[in-house]
């Protein structure tokens, strides 16, 4: 929690224009009509910073949509298999809610699970993530459930507290974050001991240990059908979602050559397990609510030591039919 | 998808663009008056490259779309005239799907001046001939379709 | 991997002259799943097709791509060569690098790439091509003919003869028709019965033919060689196979003075009735409407005198249930009814009769013994005026088309009449003369040369009585528009023939379409006029549009022939072109949802129900099924399916895709 | 409100129904789809603008089927899809209740689709002011600018398909979407995958759309699809004169024609 420098509201924009001048790419929250996404900034102006829960993750950054993980074509008889070069394009992600930093670390855990992503871990290794600490919250978030907090270090380079008098003390917190205050090292000031505006108080509501207990024994419930009655099998959440990292592996050929992508995929999806034989594993749509929050508190914390949520509330917010985790998670706590 | 490039591109030599030119034709009437249009030897343009299915009606829009992405700068849709139909009302059922699915593609800003739909009987291997003529010149004139081209690879980190 | 052999056809020049065949098989090398390519310079040749069955047999090809001449050409004949060498024929595909490559562009390198693009397509094509088998479907060999007027019992007589069993179905108490109503026929004037009734004697005792008459069709279900029609044969009321036709009680019944149809109203018949001397069969029957016994159960006089004690009055309706392969569908014509016409007085003036009326008068078997005497009195009329064109061609009257036979029967009539009365002015008021046919011309030249016939063009705009005539108003067109008036003591109008009372009902209970004048539509205006375009079902006569004598019997033959070809085979056998829905396995069963949109979509009512039910026959869901027999294979199902549950053999989806994408 | 909750009450205290489609709200400023199984739950029920959900789109969901009979809060839209699905066999004629609200001053029950379709003929089914403005504005861009916008707008696409799990017409049990022999759509949310897709969402809900805007409010990321399914719908409306939820016998304006079927481009 100590400071490492003070950086004033007005240095902002020289730090964009250092950043953009050595080449970086900024992309952070951005107010469009009415909604917050996550797209390329660039001046300070642009950022979203109050209430800035973006809609979509930042995991786009290290994650994209699609992406192409190889190409080929036919020479004659016989296919010639070219690599994409691995993306190069370096990358600031300004201004994220410290959940959505988090969000890396659980990412980076399944993707990493057994073989090296190196698709993911090169667009990674090209991401510096400068979070700032919230002041805000609403009833979706429940961040200091699940090991995080408003202003939690964990995942950022850089750490940005805001100050009661405007302007920020900002905690440097790995390397990544000293080469970006590099760039602008005039404007990093001495911190001045000003107030910090205080952090978001974010409830709980739910203790994990309890979900996590829980969570084994009341598979065969009838809670999972219960609570997804309304759930419409979209992928909404999945999608928004900075620590989801299912995906397909989709071909897209034609009889001279093609290429092959990985897209986002969800476990919402009836298709998502659906056998050629036509056997599907996981017919009820409460069934695949079930895989979803076992995947994210039982499997991975089991399987990986990281908990598959960072209490961001995305998918609380996403969702078309108001599926609240936060809620879902106190109800399955709640129960014996 | 990247368009992988047709092994040889139609080109007349001069170096001028050749457009690419996709048409989708019912057995009975169209492709029938192309068959007329070759037994007459009337000249036209070698842009096009037919699809033969047996009715306009079996025509799914989504093979235009898929004309599109494909690379095709301009695309022919044509079958019998009304009346004419082999199956009686096949291409009663198409004229409805083209009426709306023109009017959707022009809503979404797609260039319009490069679908043709057309009635073109058995008996009519002219008119064949003087479509794909006049289809081919416009297209050419309008160049490639980068528009679209541009959709292809685009949103692929 | 796909085995595919490619063979490009030079044609001699017709192909080799424009594109470089050998750049075009050595392209089709390079392509995938392609193990055999070759050109050659006549690819239909009995060497060329050696080439192709040599390559099939020693390259163990799985499809062929034949790029020569257009398919619609060859395609039969290398389908054909495939398949003596042990290849299913629809695996067997044709570039057409002729019609629409070589014969249409210049000697060029873009001609060449065109080719193989062409050739290109089909490869892709092929690889998908499923080996597909004839479809076949028993045929059960019974014919039922609807109507019994000259083209019915033609048809039926052809058919029957032919050694099929036929159904022969009339809604009147006899068969004989319209024709039967006729006094003498054009261009011969040879007596109208005396041709037909040995017609309808002879159908009525063949052996093959089943004579329904006084029944008619309730439904018709299944479909081309499997039809399951629904026949309500009304009571007559009478015992047919006890009585003997001796008439007695059609003399006795006290009942007298209903309108005799036969006779256009211009006799009366009693209730129960014999509807004409050589009616067959020739038994009375009781018209339940008018009986009073079935009006107040008294009477039964008929049972009384009943020898043969034949009488039923307690018999009812009966419901026959037949299997049949094939309909012919032979329900005749109307006239227009004078109602409409207020300009001649709405007919309401006995002395405006129509054609049929007319035909009663002159024959010798109608109400004068076949002396012209006018309804109103009986008098010989001096001077009758003949109205053609009477609501056809006239859109007001909703009659757009001509009515064909108008023109022919309106010269008869003029010419019978001169013959008859001798001294007698017979004029005739016409827009053209329509006389297209055999000894048709000359029929009415003669109407008006040697008979003296006065043809006056132009129409009649009134006609009304006055002092015990009809006054007729109309202009001579030819004698510039110099307006007519003559006094009649009969007029005949060739009123409009229109489509039979209740086609409509008749067309939807059989799923045939007919067209805006309610006329049932042929399969296609000139290479299937007899055909329905429901597979199966056949049209003869008028019921389809108004038609003489002469081409009623012939489209009637022609229908027959259509019959027995079909009946020709136990089983009928059909290009395996036709639309599939998906099965799959548990629990999916079928990616059809059943929302049976598709259904309206088919123009051959292909599209059925299938209910699929799990082992212990719990119902799953109810899909769509294409029955086979009745696809034809155009695909707008296809198009129409949002779940892509139903594909064409032969151009499937993944075939179209692939070809799309070979491009 | 309090009606609502009666009508809904007496529904389940007589065993009428088994299940009651609604609306619920857990906070002021939200509103969610809730099954309101006992006659005490009732209470939950509430209908205002807030609750914009068609919720026809549980009549064909399994999960909700196996609650049993329902009953369901309907708006005018609702009751729309609910014709639509009856024409399209997917709900019988008295295989649910509606419960009309909205338009209707008083709640009205209607136990038959005969009985919704008689309510109807009352309701005028006109497009919202807004999106009919959206639609005009739209048409008269020039194209090049149109295309601009829709690429920008479906550029976002996530593919989630949460408009189309929302609509209460997208109930087949495999979408074109989810073919693969061939992939008529490509799976990836890149610019030609999202445009192919909402032009297919569209054409298939032309003539069966019940507009009732559903699927664009239900994108997370707030593009205007439901544009595309009110446009193609109009198309329908405008040239044929059917249009979707009009009745529910199989009428649809897709796989009907007539011959004088008037166009302007066919040569």
């Amino acid at each position: 929690m100590s400071a490492d420098f003070q950086l004033a509201e007005g240095s902002l924009d020289a730090l964009f224009a250092a950043m953009t001048a050595a080449g970086r790419r900024i992309v952070g929250p951005r107010a469009s009509d009415g909604r917050v996404e996550i797209g390329e900034v660039r001046s300070a102006g642009e950022l979203a910073r109050d209430g800035r829960h973006s809609v979509a993750s930042a995991k786009v950054a290290a994650f994209p949509r699609v992406e192409k993980i190889l190409s080929y074509r036919a020479e004659g008889r016989e296919l010639a298999v070219e690599d994409p070069a691995l993306p190069a394009r370096p990358t600031v992600l300004f201004g994220l809610t410290p959940c959505e930093a988090r969000g890396f670390g659980a990412l980076s855990a399944i993707l990493n699970w057994g073989t090296p992503d190196r698709f993911f871990n090169a667009r990674l290794e090209q991401t510096t993530v400068v979070a700032i600490a919230c002041t805000r919250s609403d009833e979706a978030c429940f961040c200091t459930a699940v090991g995080g907090g408003p202003d939690h270090p964990g995942g950022s380079d850089l750490l940005l507290h805001p100050l009661t008098g405007g302007g920020y003390e900002v905690e440097v917190l790995t390397e990544k974050g000293r080469a970006l205050v590099a760039l602008a090292a005039d404007r990093f000031q001495p911190p001045e001991g000003t107030a910090r505006t205080a952090p978001a108080q974010v409830e709980a509501g739910f203790q994990m240990a309890e979900v996590t207990a829980k969570l084994p024994r009341r598979f065969d419930e009838p809670i999972w059908t219960e609570q997804s009655l309304r759930c419409l099998g979209c992928g909404a959440c999945a999608y928004v979602c900075p620590t989801c990292a299912c995906f397909d592996i989709q071909d897209e050929a034609d009889a001279r050559g093609g290429v092959r992508l990985r897209c986002w995929d969800s476990c919402a999806f009836r298709i998502f397990t659906l056998h050629a034989s036509g056997h599907n594993p996981r017919e009820k749509q409460g069934e695949r609510w079930r895989q979803r929050l076992y995947h994210k508190f039982s499997y991975m914390p089991e399987r990986l030591g990281v908990l598959g949520c960072v209490g961001c509330g995305k998918c609380s917010r996403a969702c078309p039919v108001d599926m609240d985790l936060k809620e879902h998670l106190t109800e399955i706590a709640k129960g014996s | 998808m990247e368009p992988t490039p047709t092994r040889a591109e139609p080109s007349n030599g001069t170096g001028t663009f050749q457009p690419k030119i996709t048409a989708f034709v019912c057995n009975w009437c169209t492709y029938a008056g192309a068959d007329l249009t070759g037994t007459s030897r009337i000249k036209y343009q070698s842009n096009v490259r037919v699809i033969r299915l047996p009715c306009t009606g079996r025509i799914d829009f989504m093979l235009l779309l898929k004309a599109f992405a494909r690379g095709s700068d301009g695309i022919i849709v044509s079958g019998c005239h009304p009346n004419d139909c082999h199956y009686t009302s096949g291409n009663y059922h198409a004229r409805r799907r083209w009426i709306v699915f023109r009017d959707l593609l022009e809503f979404t800003g797609i260039d319009l001046r490069r679908v043709t739909f057309a009635w073109v009987s058995a008996a009519e291997g002219a008119k064949w001939a003087e479509l794909v003529d006049e289809v081919t010149n416009r297209v050419r004139e309008l160049g490639p379709y980068r528009e679209y081209q541009a959709l292809l690879g685009a949103g692929i980190e | 991997m796909a085995r595919i052999g490619v063979f490009v056809c030079h044609c001699g020049e017709n192909i080799g002259g424009t594109v470089d065949c050998a750049q075009v098989a050595e392209a089709a090398r390079s392509l995938r799943g392609v193990v055999h390519a070759v050109d050659y310079k006549y690819m239909c040749s009995d060497p060329g097709q050696n080439l192709l069955k040599e390559a099939i047999r020693e390259k163990r090809l799985d499809g062929v791509v034949v790029a020569a001449c257009s398919p619609r050409m060859h395609e039969p004949t290398f389908r054909a060569a495939a398949e003596e060498a042990g290849l299913n024929g629809y695996q067997c595909e044709m570039a057409n690098v002729r019609e629409h490559c070589s014969w249409v562009h210049e000697k060029a390198n873009s001609t060449t790439a065109k080719a193989i693009d062409l050739v290109h397509i089909q490869v892709e094509k092929v690889k998908r091509d499923a080996p597909l088998h004839p479809i076949r479907v028993p045929v059960s060999r019974t014919a039922l003919v609807l109507g019994g007027g000259i083209a019915g019992i033609q048809a039926a007589l052809d058919i029957a003869n032919a050694g099929n069993q036929v159904i022969l179905l009339e809604r009147s108490p006899s068969i004989g028709g319209h024709m039967s109503q006729l006094s003498e026929t054009f261009p011969t004037l040879d007596c109208s019965q005396c041709i037909l009734t040995p017609r309808m004697v002879e159908v009525a005792r063949h052996p093959n033919v089943t004579l329904y008459t006084y029944s008619e069709l309730e439904k018709l279900e299944g479909f081309i060689g499997n039809f399951k029609a629904t026949i309500r044969r009304r009571a007559r009321k009478l015992d047919e196979k006890i009585c003997n036709g001796c008439g007695v009680c059609t003399q006795k019944c006290p009942v007298k003075k209903i309108p005799d149809e036969f006779n256009e109203g211009l006799s009366q018949r009693r209730a129960i009735y014999i509807p004409f001397p050589q009616a067959v069969p020739n038994k009375p029957v009781i018209d339940t409407a008018n009986c009073t016994f079935f009006k107040n159960g008294k009477c039964r006089a008929c049972e009384k005198l009943c020898a043969a004690k034949a009488i039923r009055l307690d018999q009812q309706d009966e419901i026959v249930v037949r299997e049949v392969g094939a309909v012919v569908l032979a329900t005749g014509f109307r006239t227009m009814g004078l109602e409409r016409f207020p300009e001649y007085g709405y007919g309401r003036h006995p002395d405006l009769i129509d054609g049929l009326k007319f035909e009663r008068l002159a024959s010798a078997s109608g109400p004068t013994a076949g002396v012209i005497r006018r309804p109103s009195d009986g008098k010989i009329p001096e001077t009758v005026v003949f109205v053609a064109c009477a609501g056809s061609r006239d859109e007001q009257k909703g009659v757009s088309y001509c009515s064909k036979i108008c023109c022919m029967y309106t010269a008869k009539h003029a010419m019978l009449y001169r013959h008859k009365v001798h001294g007698g002015k017979a004029y005739v008021f016409y827009m053209d003369v329509r006389a297209a046919g055999k000894n048709y011309d000359e029929f009415v030249r003669r109407a008006v040369e040697e008979d003296g016939v006065k043809y006056v063009r132009g129409r009649v705009s009134r006609i009304y009585p006055d002092r015990g005539q009809l006054v007729v108003k109309g202009v001579d067109t030819l004698l510039g528009g110099e307006p007519l008036e003559i006094r009649a003591d009969l007029v005949v109008l060739a009123t409009a023939v229109q489509a039979q009372q209740g086609s409509e009902e008749m067309a939807q209970k059989l799923h045939v379409s007919y067209d805006n004048h309610r006329f049932f539509a042929e399969a296609h205006p000139k290479l299937r006029p007899v055909e329905t375009n429901t597979a199966g079902i056949f049209l003869a006569g008028a019921c389809q549009a108004p038609r003489d004598i002469p081409e009623s019997v012939a489209q009637a033959s022609g229908a027959a022939a259509k019959v027995c070809g079909l009946f020709s085979r136990p089983e009928l056998t059909r290009e395996p072109v036709v639309a599939v829905v998906d099965r799959q396995a548990p629990p999916v069963w079928s990616s059809c949802v059943g929302c049976f949109l598709c259904r309206s979509a088919c123009p051959y009512q292909a599209i059925e129900e299938e209910t699929i039910r799990t082992r212990k026959g719990e119902v799953v869901k109810t899909v769509a099924r294409v029955n086979a027999g009745l696809c034809q294979g155009c695909g707008t199902c296809v198009a129409t399916c949002r779940t892509k549950s139903i594909d064409l053999q032969g151009f499937t989806n993944e075939q179209l895709f692939a070809e799309v994408m070979a491009i | 409100m309090d009606e609502l909750r009666d009508k809904a009450r007496e529904l389940l205290q007589a065993g009428t129904v088994k299940v009651v489609i609604g609306h619920a709200a857990p906070s002021a400023g939200r509103r969610r789809p809730v099954f309101v199984r006992t006659p005490a739950d009732a209470a939950r029920l509430v209908h205002d603008e807030g609750c914009w959900h068609n919720l026809a789109t549980y009549l064909t969901r399994p999960q909700v089927r196996r609650l049993g009979k329902p009953a369901i809060v309907a708006s005018p839209q609702v009751l729309r899809a609910m014709l639509q699905l009856g024409a399209e066999r997917q709900l019988a004629e008295d295989e649910a209740v509606a419960l009309a609200v909205g338009n209707a001053s008083s709640i009205r029950v209607l136990p038959t689709l005969s009985a919704v379709e008689e309510h109807l003929a009352t309701v005028p089914d006109e497009l919202g002011a807004a999106e009919r403005a959206e639609l005009e504005r739209l048409s008269a861009l020039p194209p090049a600018e149109r295309r601009a916008f829709w690429e920008e707008q479906l550029g976002r696409c996530l593919k989630c398909y949460a408009c189309r799990a929302s609509c209460p017409m997208c109930y087949c049990e495999r979408c074109t979407m989810d073919c693969n022999r061939p992939q008529w759509v490509p799976v990836a949310s890149h610019a030609l995958g999202n445009l192919e897709y909402h032009l297919v969402r569209a054409m298939h809900l032309a003539g069966r759309c019940v507009q009732c805007g559903t699927c664009g409010k239900a994108c997370p990321v707030g593009i205007p699809v439901h544009l595309l399914t009110l446009f193609a719908e109009g198309t329908v409306r405008r040239h044929f004169g059917q249009r979707g939820g009009a009745s529910a016998r199989p009428e649809y304006a897709l796989s009907t024609f007539r011959p004088d079927d008037k166009e302007t481009f066919i040569r």
